[in-house]
């Protein structure tokens, strides 16, 4: 059983650092600052969603379970706030379509 | 593999901290000096010292920010009216920041050996403490005394940045804290989040007499959330005149001087506590301490008194 | 809480707040997110109430109750299908930063709202940002929401429509012509 | 198991870092502060595997708090805007 929940973790740790990686280049390679928000946003959030994920069979006891999972939602949302903040922040000062 | 990591965290703070330095817009500037901030909290993570980690996310995270960036907001109409500081001003800051830069550079890279510590001594008599979390035995037992001293310090900035009011203004509210352009995502931001944050800053100093945290973790988490309520025009800074304020300003380090004169009574000095009581003794110090460091950051992110007294 | 200039006067008023349906259940949740962070002990418990208590005071002043009752069902539902969508838009910004051609047709889209400006509309442009491909960026004429789309060959604005009636019926409002 | 979430940790390190990259080229304020946002994510991530890998739960405060505190740069940029109001007299509704 453990041997499943291990590999369990190792899948999903890896895939949340493709998303960490996917993030960095979109934030990289995207050639304005609207389409880099996208990137921010949603890439890095799904990484530390699966980081959380792949986390919750290591875990010592259920309330630290049930932290991760408030801390991504936390993240979720703080997230959804800052990239419109920021997506505001860029209308009023580039002059966009 | 560690090694990687803290190779990595090096090049990345040394870029970060240069980067501040050198770039010339000051809104850049902080921006990198935020980065600064987390790159650092995870240095403290690193080193597992929790409660500095703690600080740091709390402080580097949150209120540098809002204090630098605010300041920055200040100074575009100084800038528009060309009152800059001349080369004089210019050249002895930047040599105080060497001479400050250089005395600490000898410091840390220069230590007496053998290491002069306490550490050991500490920890042999925490039990005398009842507290599980050492950071916080040092700071409210062992030098108790500095501890009260930088509370009354932030009292003091208080009284400091309130001086900086015109006499026209005294006894006002500070400048809003208000963004010009409205944003119905700051607006949820700042409906949905203090009531959490509240949870967690009571958290933060509650759990931080047997674990990491503790009252400046627990009071900065707080202060952001009245800023952020402040900032989406939810709440308005209060008129600096007012009496309860100035009250709460002064709670916390007014319970710790009066736990200090307990002590003398009931042990025989100040600040000593009897070993029975001194963990409630200090759980309450802290919890006073908590409120009034909320409400001190507040007021010193939101500035002197910029509109005159209403009626 | 440092709310010192907005305190006080409604003290009389707060117990009996937090005491109305909608405070009970903003208590029980706070009062749980406590235990989440801090771990179930008997001292924890009387530390909790207090602590609960004043952020339940706090979040009926900012967010009141409305007098429309939420739909708890598609509220779940809603909330379920949050991890799905956040797995399909990594996946979607993940394909287009790897692939060479970088293959993005980004734009603004004008999204005519049927949602009353205010905290439920704020909350809809809070998801839309969590979907794939969308990201509002500001307010338009009267009731438009202006979206940055990632690739506009989508049907963004049907798509946006079909999330808006979803969200509709957690305000416990049937769509009336979607 | 510790081993490869230690791993983990320092690859989100150094994939947040590289996206510091951005905060060196912005071109603008909000570029700049998308790297500074990336690294606030993956600082909490990191803070997370490494609890989990140390067994140190009191790590994971350090998470909560980043999270809690994520927005708040992106709140504060607006402050330092031309135009923000912050003097008297301006400041009224």
């Amino acid at each position: 059983m453990s041997v499943v929940l291990d590999a369990f973790t190792v899948i999903t740790v890896t895939a949340g650092l493709v998303f960490f990686l996917a993030g960095t280049v979109g934030l990289l390679r995207f050639p304005d600052a609207l389409t880099r928000l996208h990137a921010l946003t949603k890439a890095d959030n799904l990484g530390l969603g699966l980081i959380v994920l792949g986390l919750l069979p290591q875990c010592p006891d259920i309330t630290s379970a049930l932290k991760l999972i408030a801390i991504w939602v936390l993240v979720q949302f703080a997230g959804a706030s800052a990239s419109q903040l920021i997506a505001q922040f860029v209308r009023r000062n580039e002059p966009g379509p | 593999m560690s090694l990687l990591v803290d190779l990595v965290l090096v090049a990345l703070i040394l870029m970060a901290a240069v980067w501040t330095v050198l770039v010339r817009d000051r809104r850049d500037a902080v921006i990198a000096f935020i980065v600064l901030g987390l790159l650092l909290s995870l240095v403290w993570m690193r080193l597992y010292a929790v409660d500095v980690a703690l600080t740091e996310a709390a402080v580097g995270g949150g209120a540098t920010g809002l204090v630098l960036l605010r300041a920055c907001a200040r100074l575009l109409p100084v800038e528009a009216e060309g009152r800059l500081p001349g080369p004089g001003t210019q050249i002895a800051a930047g040599l105080l920041s060497a001479i400050a830069a250089a005395g600490l550079a000898a410091v840390v890279l220069s230590p007496p050996v053998p290491y002069p510590s306490l550490a050991a001594l500490a920890a042999e008599n925490i039990h005398q403490v009842g507290l599980g979390n050492p950071v916080t035995a040092v700071l409210l037992a062992y030098r108790s005394l500095d501890t009260l001293l930088e509370k009354v310090v932030l009292v003091l900035a208080v009284i400091g940045v309130w001086a900086l009011t015109p006499d026209a203004f005294w006894g006002g509210a500070p400048g809003s804290l208000k963004s010009k352009h409205a944003s119905g995502a700051l607006d949820l931001l700042a409906r949905v989040l203090p009531p959490f944050g509240i949870v967690v800053g009571i958290y933060l100093v509650w759990n931080g007499a047997d674990h990491p945290g503790g009252t400046f973790q627990g009071g900065t988490v707080l202060a952001a959330m009245w800023l952020l309520m402040m900032m989406a025009d939810l709440a308005d800074p209060p008129e600096i005149r007012l009496k309860r304020l100035r009250r709460l300003v002064v709670f916390g380090p007014a319970v710790f001087i009066a736990a200090g004169f307990a002590g003398i009574f009931m042990s025989g000095w100040f600040l000593s506590y009897p070993p029975d009581y001194a963990k409630p003794i200090i759980v309450a110090v802290e919890a006073a301490l908590a409120l009034s460091i909320a409400v001190i950051l507040g007021l010193l992110v939101a500035g002197p008194a910029a509109e005159p007294p209403k009626r | 809480m440092g709310g010192g200039a907005m305190a006080v006067q409604t003290r009389s008023g707060a117990i009996g707040a937090i005491a109305s349906a909608a405070g009970l259940r903003r208590f029980v949740f706070y009062f749980g997110f406590w235990f989440i962070l801090i771990g179930v002990s008997p001292i924890n418990l009387i530390v909790g109430l207090p602590t609960a208590a004043v952020a339940v005071w706090v979040s009926l002043r900012l967010l009141p109750p409305g007098d429309r009752s939420l739909s708890y069902g598609a509220l779940a539902g809603l909330l379920l299908r949050l991890p799905w969508q956040s797995l399909v838009a990594g996946i979607d910004i993940a394909r287009r930063a790897f692939d060479p051609r970088m293959p993005l047709r980004t734009g603004f889209v004008v999204f005519p709202s049927r949602l009353p400006p205010g905290s439920a509309r704020d909350a809809f442009c809070a998801l839309m940002s969590l979907q794939p491909g969308t990201l509002p960026v500001g307010a338009g004429e009267k009731d438009d929401i202006l979206f940055h789309c990632l690739d506009t060959a989508q049907p963004v604005a049907a798509q946006l429509a079909a999330e808006e009636a979803r969200f509709l019926r957690i305000l416990g409002q049937e769509p009336r012509n979607a | 198991m510790p081993e490869f979430l230690y791993a983990a940790a320092a690859l989100v390190l150094l994939l947040t870092g590289l996206g510091l990259m951005r905060m060196l080229w912005g071109p603008s304020p909000a570029d700049r502060l998308m790297a500074a946002q990336l690294l606030g994510t993956g600082g909490g991530a990191i803070a997370l595997l490494i609890a989990i890998a140390s067994g140190t739960m009191a790590i994971i405060d350090i998470a909560l708090t980043l999270a809690l505190l994520a927005a708040f740069a992106a709140v504060a940029l607006t402050l330092g805007e031309p135009g923000t109001k912050t003097r008297a007299g301006e400041g009224e509704q």
